[in-house]
């Protein structure tokens, strides 16, 4: 065989780089085993300048000690980061930016730090990447924005480095698969170091080090909603919701948006939709969280299967004493997994609903308001036509003969609707001529406007006025009256060509409750199956546990 | 504290004990002996300040029933910087220790103690109530400083701008933070000035207690408070 | 409105007064169109109230003559201000003319109305001792609380006044409210998110264990009238009697035990722990019926 | 706060003319409506106030439309408005009208 010459291809360049941050931190570890004193030595010896780091921040589970630890690292050592995670919650994502350690972000969702992060954008001192999709995020994990390193949160270790996420697996698998495989350093947090896990959710083959944090680590109680706040206009508007659309297509697989307007919805199948007869018929199969409000319709029989994005805190006794229900492991907790959920929820439901912030008149929907750089998380998968399912269902194919018409090849379309009260507090409008998204963009400099929800996929508007069935409008003008007729007392609102819509109601495209046979007076909070979410801890069976916040007794 | 007694009792005319924060003895107003019972320090009232004042006053209107004499006055030096703000406090149950005190204090009003208050420093909100605000009549040295919140603390909860509050402060004074102001709206009766000879006050105050509680009808002639006489009027007659 | 599922903690002080009383006995004393409203919240551009967030008027339950007051909690919580104050003094006083079988106070107030603060102060001094004047003349007042704003401030010391406090669970009575301590004090001191803590210090199972509450009753208003209706059955039979120097004397010994058996006490597990209960964790959850029998209350 | 009145005609009469009601709270997001018997038999004369001020093109579609849906001539209706949408404005009126029929609150 010849020699190698000097211009033989190298093919494991990064391996080796991998290899030496390994033994790099071996130093510092006892096994995989690294002590919470040394884990801001061990981050500035394995990070390089220039990596791609992810610091898993889900929608809840968040790996605060690390990142904690990552703002203590010494900035000369720790630079010029690149953030790719799904969501920026905590302050110290946003700290990392403001000492100069992260120069660019590839993110999905920023609540809590929006306001933080536009101002940072403004002041030049942040590049954005792309503002993501969970999946979207996800996908680029495994094409070109691999992480080098994942800081990751996870309930329990064994000696080994096995893991145990518990019910909150989230974004776990899908970081971890990613970084393990392609040369990356997974560095995890732990509650509890143990002998023995109740299951392993991620082998200690793709660990690198693991570290016992003094705290455990936070999980925000995101999707609790406390039925005392629920309004009778949210009522009246759930009742829409199941009379004009969930009864109308005979809707069955499902997820439902965060809110109060959804959860009303929840709250209202064992009684409304009950008393209609939709049991078995609606609301059998969940894209959802295990939302608190789902416990009364669980507990009356309507819902068969729920998968889950992650968990939320207080419900791990009910789901574990429901597994027909839920998705649970032999040792009795939940797994969850964003990115199978969010895949779910896109090919398999055939109806998203949730609420937004402004619609425009072409349907456009967004939560985006100027001054705040907040992204939309999952929202737009879930909210959008999946042009690649190749099922049908009934509800499926009723849209897509009404949103297509009859004559083109048979095809169906996914049902997207947004519930919204037509203003807010104050008369704050929720329709509007021109989405605040403009302003955001503008400002931000963004190539693209942040709109959650696109009006070509939007097929229903519901609001207190009524239900808008924009899948059956003819043409934009159609369209355009049709969110204007349930639009309300907003300008644009009362912009509206009544005859036309009129036109739009003689043809069961616009709705209002008196053409649904809904008696406004009946929407009251008695048709809540709970009141308080002491009543959900009653209908749980004592199961449901609420976070300490949420309790008044 | 003991340049205030004489001012206030003479000198040599008090026997009162300091203890932390609660002071109690007696001493001569006028020709009669006092009850004295009183915090100091900017007190924050406390269950077991609440005790004390209490247990003074129960043990004055004992003492009195027992030895048949006519009951004496009792005079309140109230400086309070509010009831104390603690976990532990609210546990036992403060404002159930508040309501003993004022429960104390109508005792020995219907006994016949004539009850006066003198505020000698701060007089703040809860730590008032309890027992300042539960005498017959109510008097203020100058330097008194008496409120619920002030305006800066009232600005941030009510969102209202502290400016506006400033202004509006000087038209009407229902919220202000002042003496003065609990003058106009007669909850303290007198305002004591700085030259005035505090002990004759004391002496004169004494003899104008009533057992009637009459500070709606004072604050409507003072034209602080216009509302609070006619519409419990309303409500009571109605 | 049927006062079995109607909640008092969600019920508005207009429908708790209709769910409570006798049905159409309710005469409202300065009703809504006589626009008594608050000028001073007016004169800082505030919402006003035509009742000024409380009702007064008169009623009978299960027969028995009250005077009833209701304040509204969802209106600047609950607070007093000076025509709010008055009405409920007014209403003291007119229990001494009247000569009911009680006065009953719904008590739903953080205590002060800090738009006009002073006023409200004075308003609240001014109650309590009408309360006690009333109570003075054997006329028992009670305080019946089981609202979002529970009984704090200044109406937490005239709850105390009153003859009877009925609470529920979901009632809370105190001075000081959790996040007014944690701001001053800070987290550590009183984390007011905790609201499990919370009720331990301030609630209503933690304040009749204790027996700062008289009665523990369910969260409906149903619940609330049947111990009301029972308690007035009670004082038309037996009036009720000043405390006097020994009665006081006798609180006086044993509020003192209090604060030397619990000196240390800063949750309220301890007292349910000395009040029998074994298992701490369920006694959030319990029935208060069963509550009530470990207490060694009859029913 | 911004106050003003709108007065509508309105031929509709309710059948009895009982005693002043009350419905609503004022709260945040929430009103009350006071509904009593007003000096003219023909219109109906509405007094509002808000803390939302620049509204009033919105209050006056609100209004318009629950005058023509409600029989109330001859009435006097008065809003302590804290921050309402226009459905629970709609609502209250509604269920002030519902209350002032009817014999009881």
């Amino acid at each position: 065989m010849n020699k190698p010459s000097i211009n033989t291809p190298i093919w494991d360049r990064e391996r080796s780089n991998c290899k030496n941050r390994r033994e790099r931190g071996a130093a510092l570890a006892n096994g995989r085993e690294v002590a919470a004193d040394d884990i801001i030595r061990l981050l500035e010896t394995i990070i390089e300048p220039g990596d791609r780091v992810c610091i898993e921040g889900n929608n809840q589970k968040q790996a605060d000690f690390l990142a904690k630890s990552l703002v203590k690292t010494d900035p000369a050592l720790v630079r010029d980061l690149h953030l790719v995670q799904s969501v920026l919650a905590l302050p110290e994502h946003v700290d990392l930016i403001e000492q100069g350690q992260v120069s660019l972000i590839d993110f999905s969702f920023s609540g809590q730090q929006a306001g933080r992060l536009a101002t940072l954008v403004e002041q030049g001192r942040i590049k954005i990447g792309a503002i993501h999709t969970y999946l979207e995020l996800f996908g680029r994990y495994f094409v070109d924005l691999t992480p080098k390193v994942a800081l990751i949160a996870a309930q329990m270790a064994d000696r080994e480095g096995n893991l145990y996420t518990g019910p909150n697996t989230e974004d776990t698998p899908a970081i971890v698969e990613a970084t393990a495989f392609k040369n990356g350093i997974v560095i995890a947090q732990v509650n509890e170091v143990v002998d023995k896990l109740p299951r392993v959710d991620i082998p200690a083959d793709w660990v690198d080090f693991f570290v016992k944090a003094p705290t455990p680590h936070y999980i925000e109680p995101l999707f609790t909603r406390d039925p005392a706040q629920i309004t009778e206009i949210q009522i009246l508007m759930a009742m829409i919701a199941i009379k004009g659309l969930y009864a109308e297509y005979g809707i069955t697989s499902l997820n439902h948006g965060i809110g109060f307007d959804t959860a009303a919805i929840e709250l209202l199948l064992p009684t409304y939709a009950a008393e209609l007869g939709l049991k078995g018929k609606i609301c059998t199969h969940w894209a959802l969280n295990p939302h608190p409000t789902l416990i009364p319709a669980i507990e009356a029989g309507f819902v068969q299967s729920v998968h889950s994005f992650g968990s939320e805190v207080g419900m791990e006794n009910y789901i574990a004493a429901r597994p027909d229900i839920f998705f649970v492991g032999q040792d009795g907790s939940m797994r969850s997994n964003r990115a199978f959920s969010q895949a779910a929820g896109h090919y398999a439901c055939d109806l998203f609903i949730g609420s937004t912030l402004q619609i425009d008149m072409g349907g456009n929907s967004s939560t985006a308001t100027k001054g705040r750089i907040s992204g939309f998380g999952g929202a737009p998968n879930m909210g959008s036509d999946a042009r690649g399912r190749r099922h049908a269902s009934p509800a499926w194919l009723r849209a897509g003969r009404e949103g297509r018409g009859s004559n083109s090849m048979p095809r169906g379309q996914k049902l997207v609707a947004q519930i919204v009260e037509t203003s807010r507090e104050h008369m704050q409008p929720a329709f509007v001529e021109r989405l605040d998204a403009w302003d955001l963009a503008e400002s931000a400099g963004m190539e693209l406007p942040p709109v959650m929800i696109y009006g070509e996929d939007l097929t229903h508007i519901i609001t207190e006025e009524g239900i808008a069935h924009l899948v059956r409008c003819q043409n934009p003008e159609e369209r355009e009256q049709a969110i204007r007729g349930v639009a309300g007392y907003t300008q644009a609102g009362l912009a509206r060509d009544k005859r036309m819509v009129e036109n739009l109601r003689d043809r069961g495209i616009v709705q209002y409750p008196q053409d649904l046979g809904i008696d406004k007076r009946m929407a009251t909070r008695d048709l809540l199956a709970a009141r308080s979410i002491r009543d959900l801890v009653r209908a749980s069976g004592g199961l449901y546990n609420p976070p300490n916040h949420f309790r008044n007794w | 504290m003991n340049i205030l007694f004489d001012r206030l009792f003479g000198t040599g005319q008090h026997h009162i004990a300091i203890d932390g924060d609660f002071l109690g003895g007696t001493a001569t107003v006028g020709d009669r002996e006092a009850v004295i019972i009183g915090t100091c320090n900017k007190a924050a009232i406390n269950c077991s300040t609440s005790l004390k004042v209490a247990g003074a006053i129960l043990a004055a209107v004992r003492e009195d029933e027992a030895t048949f004499r006519p009951p004496r006055p009792i005079v309140f030096l109230v400086d309070t910087q509010g009831q104390e703000l603690s976990r532990h406090e609210e546990l036992l149950g403060l404002n159930g220790y508040f309501a003993h005190v004022a429960e104390c204090c109508e005792l020995a009003r219907c006994q016949g103690h004539s009850l006066i208050t003198v505020i000698h420093g701060e007089a703040v909100s809860g730590g008032f109530l309890a027992f300042g605000l539960m005498a017959d009549r109510v008097c203020a040295l100058p330097d008194a400083q008496v409120r619920v919140m002030d305006l800066r603390a009232m600005a941030k909860v009510t969102k209202i701008p502290y400016d506006k509050l400033l202004v509006l402060a000087e038209e009407s004074p229902v919220f202000a933070p002042g003496a003065e102001n609990y003058w106009r709206m007669g909850a303290i009766h007198e305002l004591w000035r700085k030259n005035d000879d505090w002990r004759r006050c004391l002496i004169a105050a004494l003899t104008q207690t009533e057992q009637e509680d009459g500070r709606a009808r004072l604050g409507l002639e003072r034209g602080g408070r216009e509302l609070a006489a006619p519409i419990a009027a309303l409500v009571a007659t109605a | 409105m049927n006062s079995k599922t109607v909640n008092y903690f969600e019920a508005s002080a207009r429908t708790r007064i209709t769910c409570l009383v006798d049905t159409d006995s309710f005469a409202e004393i300065c009703p809504p169109h006589f626009r008594h409203t608050s000028p001073h919240l007016a004169r800082l551009n505030a919402p006003v109230a035509f009742d000024d967030g409380v009702i007064v008027g008169r009623a009978t339950v299960a027969g028995h003559s009250v005077l009833i007051a209701s304040q509204e909690g969802k209106f600047n919580g609950g607070a007093v201000g000076e025509v709010h104050g008055a009405k409920l003094r007014g209403l003291m006083e007119r229990a001494l003319d009247e000569r009911p079988v009680a006065v009953l106070l719904l008590v739903d107030s953080g205590g002060v109305r800090l738009h006009e603060a002073n006023a409200g102060l004075i308003a609240i001094s001014e109650l309590m001792r009408a309360v006690l004047r009333t109570q003075a003349a054997g006329i028992p007042v009670f305080a019946l609380i089981g609202g979002s704003c529970g009984a704090f401030g200044g109406m937490g010391i005239v709850s105390r006044l009153c003859a009877e406090v009925v609470i529920s669970e979901q009632g809370r009575l105190g001075l000081s409210g959790p996040e007014v301590i944690e701001t001053v004090k800070g987290v550590e001191e009183f984390d007011s998110r905790d609201r499990a803590l919370v009720w331990r210090i301030t609630g209503g199972k933690l304040r009749r264990a204790q027996g700062e509450a008289t009665h523990l009753v369910d969260e409906d208003v149903h619940s609330f009238r049947s111990k009301t209706a029972q308690l007035l059955g009670a004082y038309a039979e037996e009036k009720l009697k000043p405390a006097g120097l020994a009665g006081l004397t006798e609180i006086q010994r044993q509020l003192a035990e209090r604060t030397e058996s619990y000196a240390e006490a800063r949750d309220g597990r301890i007292i349910f722990q000395v009040s029998g209960f074994t298992d701490l964790e369920a006694v959030a959850l319990m029935p208060i019926d069963a509550f009530n029998r470990q207490l060694g209350e009859a029913l | 706060m911004e106050q003003f009145v709108m007065i509508f005609t309105s031929t509709g009469r309710l059948t009895t003319s009982p005693t002043p009601r009350v419905c609503g709270v004022v709260s945040s997001g929430n009103l009350e409506v006071l509904v009593e018997s007003g000096d003219a038999e023909n219109s109906c004369r509405i007094d509002v106030s808000t803390p939302a001020e620049g509204f009033r093109d919105i209050w006056k579609a609100v209004l318009n439309d629950f005058v023509e849906r409600q029989p109330v001539g001859g009435l006097h209706v008065t809003i302590n408005d804290a921050g309402a949408t226009p459905a629970v404005v709609s609502l209250r009126l509604d269920q002030a009208i519902d209350a002032f029929r009817s014999e009881r609150p």
